[in-house]
């Protein structure tokens, strides 16, 4: 029991890291059905916000709420200078993303250095209940994930944004005959998407070792979420995380990283290929 | 045995029936119509007879096989040719190159030159099939099975946006490739006046069934089917 | 004419270049003669076929393993020749596309976005595996793979030296670009660029799209496991980075630098990018990645068509002709 | 104040309105008919800027908005029922309307209470789906929705497409009763000649990408002929 329930605790903050990162793109590829192949870099800008604010002596805090910020900001710059011109032409932006994600790696690489940097945990301490122990700042990353997971559920399904954001995914001329501005729409859901990714990364910053190759290995397993999931509802996200994100901790904790990795990809393509509308359903992409 | 038996074709997307247990038998060699407002599911009745959809029930036979859940390529190699809607030719090749993939074996491709004739394209047939006019496209399309050569062909609105002479020709095109290649022929159509022209038994559709058959002046002076197309007050009023 | 024309200049002026640029860029033009080959497969399947491959490179690594592992004698001691393992590397390749290409696409098969996703994860698992693989040499792969020996009846010699095996190289080269273009320019070309722009058309003509799908997909893999098969005689090692995600990702710039609708400009694609790289990388140093990014981008924004193949296709064609 | 010169447009390479011209009054209410392919629907999505146009000029209130994007020109006063109703399913009649109202923040919108004056069945079934009601009562929410934008004029694409009969006349009435009690004027497209003779007061007939004829309903009534001739029924 005691082994089993840091296990599982493991497994639930991989999840949740995951779906963050997988909701941000889900945002963009449903409403502008752009693959933002830069997105896992955004979310490696985001960890490099905080290396760079521990740097200059700014307190953590600081940089969970500038993070979303600045990598918002880069969002915008993005979707005004790249993904606008391209939106129409749906494989057309999974290359000029993938050009970009290229670039700002590098970019990455020229500013901070080829290595992999840390930040420190801000909160030390462990939770202790009697012989189970677990390190705070987990807890709090959980719980935090939970909260936005939450709160972006909510902007989508309950606020005037999201009734907007949801007609516009659902009949995009339509919505511009009722005199929405769809293109507003789509920046500003560009950047929510890509404020979360920045978010995520920050959060999860003091848990990893922080590198600039990291953003793949969160990309493809965040498509691979989204698409095991089904692209249509919101809730595909969770499932198709779950599946993804759980498969792959257990069996790297029962097996080995390799197998797990493996096995999930080829779980998630099996899955892919005989279910294309994803296990929670919902429309097929373009 | 008819050359196209259609049993009961039902066919429903979410919750709208397309067609309702629609039944018509075509001979071999006919020309037949098919007539009716917008969404009376005449295209779906195509994408069935074609097997781009399945249908949710019924049975398709075709030269005395049973081609229900066959796919396309199959059913056109047993001889269903198709013209869509929208002129669906292939834009990016050349006029020529355009009926070089339409015609499967080599005996076609050689009456090639003819076939340009045929369909008034003789001019420029290394033209880019994109770049024709919207009238000439729909003639390529017809091109394109006269060359594929089926012993039924499906005519969706072969006049769509063509002018009234245009109109005509193709009429009697269609006419020529019915009596002199016995194609059998069946096609979907809007204009009355081409219809009158192609002078052929007529099939009114409506919320997915056959309303009434007959010729042009019975199917003109049926009330029903003014009604189906003036509104009901009004052809009662007239009544 | 005019096409194959510029084409056969080119060719031409590769074969007389050893004359102008040395030993050493001899060398290094050798390998991305081979990097060109993969280009041209990809081209092949993703500008011609329609197919969106994230993972070219697999092909190109099955190729390489399985010329390593026959011509180091690892399954039969006696059968070393390298055309059985250029043969056998090109059909294994071809099998295991045929065997993919199934599986992606019968039925509702999978195309755009969601073949790009799936090839990338694809290629990952691929690599992950060979990394593990340590029959076949793991992490490190294989090393002492043999140069490829040619053998004319009965006198046999083994292509150490650059100039004879540059020459080879490009030989083989040349034979499959101008086999590739006329195959391209036959009624199957048509076909291709018909199955690509409106396969439901295609099939209500009879055709069955799925077997033009698995045919160009089947022969772009044979041609990128060739390439694999001759490049790991070059190097003299097979490692699990030529199977894997990194090498597909290059190969996809380089054809949309070049041009991917165009055999010519995707080939010459990977060879100037290759050559800028090893100049430029030496002036800008790290910038020289940023700087192809950056490239990257902006010429799929601006010139989807390619950076070459707009002014190659205004020297081929003439100015609003088409050659046909 | 809808005036439309010389205007072409259409898909791709193929041209669909050719030159076409008309002017429309303030608060008139003109039907469009014409067989199907003559470009009806074409025009009116281009006047929305769902298509753009080739050449020519749309002038709408003054203002030439054939260059807007069609959230402003919808927010100019133009409303727009589109053919086969395009409501939204999964949302509630309520959201369906609100998300109209959200288009015309800028400027005053209808208050609720007077769509659900003129059409009560949306106020009982506010908080039902949309997806759930019958093809006559999606295209009274269409209506509702175009006319909370308070615009000055109403496009209208095939209202009554696969609707009731008895819904169908009793629409026609209530948009009757909407455009003389509030000045709307409206641009029909309609092929139902009961739907044209109840609410039109000018018809214009179109052909081939282009306005052929045009007489006011009167005539109409006095004389099919022309009826026959351009719907070849």
């Amino acid at each position: 029991m005691n082994e089993l329930f840091p296990i599982i605790l493991d497994v639930s903050s991989y999840i949740l890291i995951l779906v963050l990162v997988a909701l941000g793109l889900m945002i963009v590829f449903g409403m502008m059905g752009v693959i933002n192949m830069a997105h896992g870099e955004l979310f490696m800008i985001g960890a490099y916000v905080m290396v760079a604010l521990q740097d200059v002596g700014l307190p953590f805090w600081a940089g969970i709420l500038l993070a979303p910020v600045i990598v918002g900001f880069l969002g915008l710059l993005i979707e005004a200078a790249l993904i606008r011109h391209i939106y129409l032409r749906p494989l057309d932006t999974i290359l000029a993303t993938w050009g970009l994600s290229i670039a700002l790696k590098q970019l990455v690489v020229l500013t901070f250095g080829p290595e992999s940097q840390s930040v420190t945990l801000p909160v030390d301490g462990s939770l202790e209940i009697g012989a189970f122990s677990y390190p705070l700042y987990r807890l709090i990353l959980m719980a935090s994930s939970v909260l936005l997971i939450g709160a972006t559920f909510w902007l989508f399904t309950r606020t005037d944004f999201g009734l907007m954001a949801r007609a516009v995914i659902a009949r995009p001329a339509t919505a511009a005959t009722l005199g929405i501005d769809t293109r507003r729409m789509y920046r500003w859901s560009f950047v929510i998407g890509t404020a979360l990714a920045g978010l995520a990364g920050a959060l999860v910053a003091p848990i990893i070792s922080v590198d600039p190759q990291m953003g793949l290995g969160y990309l493809v397993p965040g498509f691979l979420s989204i698409l095991v999931g089904g692209a249509g509802p919101l809730a595909g996200v969770l499932v198709g995380g779950a599946v993804v994100g759980g498969v792959n901790n257990l069996l790297a904790v029962w097996i080995s990283p390799v197998a797990a990795m493996i096995t999930v990809y080829v779980i998630a393509i099996l899955i892919i290929r005989l279910k294309p509308e994803g296990i929670m359903g919902g429309r097929r992409a373009k | 045995m008819a050359f196209l038996e259609l049993r009961s074709l039902v066919k429903n997307f979410d919750g709208l029936r397309a067609t309702d247990n629609f039944t018509l038998d075509i001979a071999e060699g006919s020309l037949n119509a098919l007539v009716g407002p917008n969404g009376c599911g005449k295209s779906t009745l195509f994408n069935l007879i074609t097997g781009v959809l399945t249908p949710d029930s019924g049975e398709i036979r075709f030269k005395g096989q049973n081609i229900t859940r066959w796919p396309p390529h199959k059913i056109a190699r047993l001889g269903i040719g198709r013209k869509f809607q929208v002129p669906a030719i292939f834009e990016e090749l050349t006029v020529r190159e355009n009926l070089i993939v339409a015609a499967k074996n080599k005996s076609q491709q050689e009456i090639i030159a003819e076939i340009l004739a045929q369909i008034n394209l003789t001019k420029d047939p290394d033209m880019l099939a994109g770049e024709l006019a919207h009238g000439q496209k729909q003639w390529l399309e017809i091109g394109m099975l006269l060359a594929q050569a089926p012993s039924l062909i499906l005519l969706d609105e072969p006049t769509a946006g063509m002018t009234g002479a245009e109109t005509r020709a193709t009429a009697d095109l269609i006419t020529r490739i019915n009596r002199e290649r016995g194609m059998t022929v069946l096609v979907i159509e809007h204009d009355m006046g081409f219809i009158e022209h192609l002078a052929c038994p007529l099939h009114v559709m409506s919320k997915g069934q056959i309303l009434k058959s007959g010729n042009f002046t019975e199917i003109r002076n049926d009330d029903e089917v003014k009604a189906l197309y003036f509104g009901q007050t009004e052809a009662m009023a007239n009544a | 004419m005019r096409n194959n024309l510029v084409a056969l200049l080119i060719f031409a002026a590769l074969a007389a270049s050893p004359l102008v640029i040395g030993s050493y860029w001899t060398g290094q033009l050798t390998a991305y003669l081979v990097y060109g080959l993969l280009a041209i497969s990809l081209s092949l399947v993703w500008g011609y076929g329609g197919i969106l491959c994230f993972g070219q490179a697999m092909f190109f690594g099955i190729g390489g393993y399985i010329m390593a592992v026959l011509t180091k004698g690892m399954i039969l001691p006696d059968l070393t020749s390298s055309y059985i393992g250029l043969l056998a590397a090109m059909a294994g390749a071809a099998l295991f596309a045929l065997a993919l290409g199934y599986f992606l696409f019968a039925g509702r098969g999978i195309s755009g976005a969601y073949l790009a996703i799936i090839t990338l994860a694809i290629t990952l698992v691929l690599e992950r595996l060979m990394n593990n693989w340590y029959a076949l040499g793991g992490y490190n792969g294989l090393l002492n793979v043999p140069p490829i020996k040619l053998t004319f009846f009965g006198a046999s010699f083994e292509l150490w030296d650059r100039l004879p095996t540059f020459y080879a190289v490009l030989g083989v080269v040349t034979v499959v670009y101008f086999g590739t273009s006329l195959l391209l320019k036959s009624a199957y070309g048509l076909k291709l660029t018909a199955s690509r722009t409106h396969p439901d058309r295609l099939s209500s003509l009879g055709y069955s799209v799925l077997s033009i799908r698995l045919s160009v997909f089947a022969l772009s893999a044979a041609i990128a496991g060739l390439a694999g098969a001759i490049f790991v005689t070059l190097d003299g090692f097979a490692s699990p980075t030529l199977i894997g995600f990194t090498l597909s990702t290059e190969v996809l710039i380089w054809v949309a630098i070049g041009g991917k609708e165009m055999l010519l400009a995707a080939f010459l694609g990977a060879i100037l990018t290759r050559t800028a790289e090893s100049w430029l990388s030496e002036i800008f140093g790290n910038y020289w990645i940023l700087i192809l990014g950056l490239t990257f981008m902006v010429s799929v924004v601006l010139l989807p068509k390619g950076l070459l193949a707009t002014p190659l296709e205004w020297l081929t064609k003439g100015k609003g002709k088409r050659s046909g | 104040m809808l005036d439309i010169h010389k205007l072409s447009a259409g898909y791709g390479e193929a041209m669909v309105l050719h030159d076409i011209s008309c002017r429309i009054d303030p608060g008139q209410v003109t039907a469009l008919m014409g067989r199907n392919g003559m470009g009806k629907t074409t025009l009116l999505k281009t006047i929305m800027g769902l298509i753009k146009a080739r050449s020519g000029q749309i002038i709408f209130n003054g203002a030439p908005i054939e260059k807007q994007p069609t959230h402003l020109i919808s927010r100019a006063g133009l409303g727009y029922v589109p053919q086969g109703r395009e409501i939204f399913s999964d949302f509630t009649v309520a959201e369906n309307l609100h998300l109209s109202q959200l288009g015309h923040n800028t400027g005053a919108v209808l208050p609720l209470e007077k769509i659900y004056d003129w059409f009560p069945i949306l106020k009982e079934r506010s908080e039902q789906r949309a997806g759930t009601f019958s093809g006559g009562q999606q295209q009274i929410l269409a209506i509702a929705r175009a006319l909370i934008g308070k615009p000055s004029m109403l496009l209208l694409d095939e209202p009554t497409e696969g609707i009731q009969p008895s819904i169908v006349h009793e629409i026609g009435l209530q948009l009757r009763r909407i455009a003389r009690e509030t000045g709307l004027g409206i641009l029909i497209v309609e092929q139902n000649v009961d739907m044209v003779r109840t609410l039109a007061e000018e018809v214009f007939f179109m052909e081939n990408g282009a306005i052929q004829e045009r007489c006011d309903i009167a005539a109409l009534r006095q004389d099919d002929s022309l009826l026959h001739r351009y719907l070849s029924v």
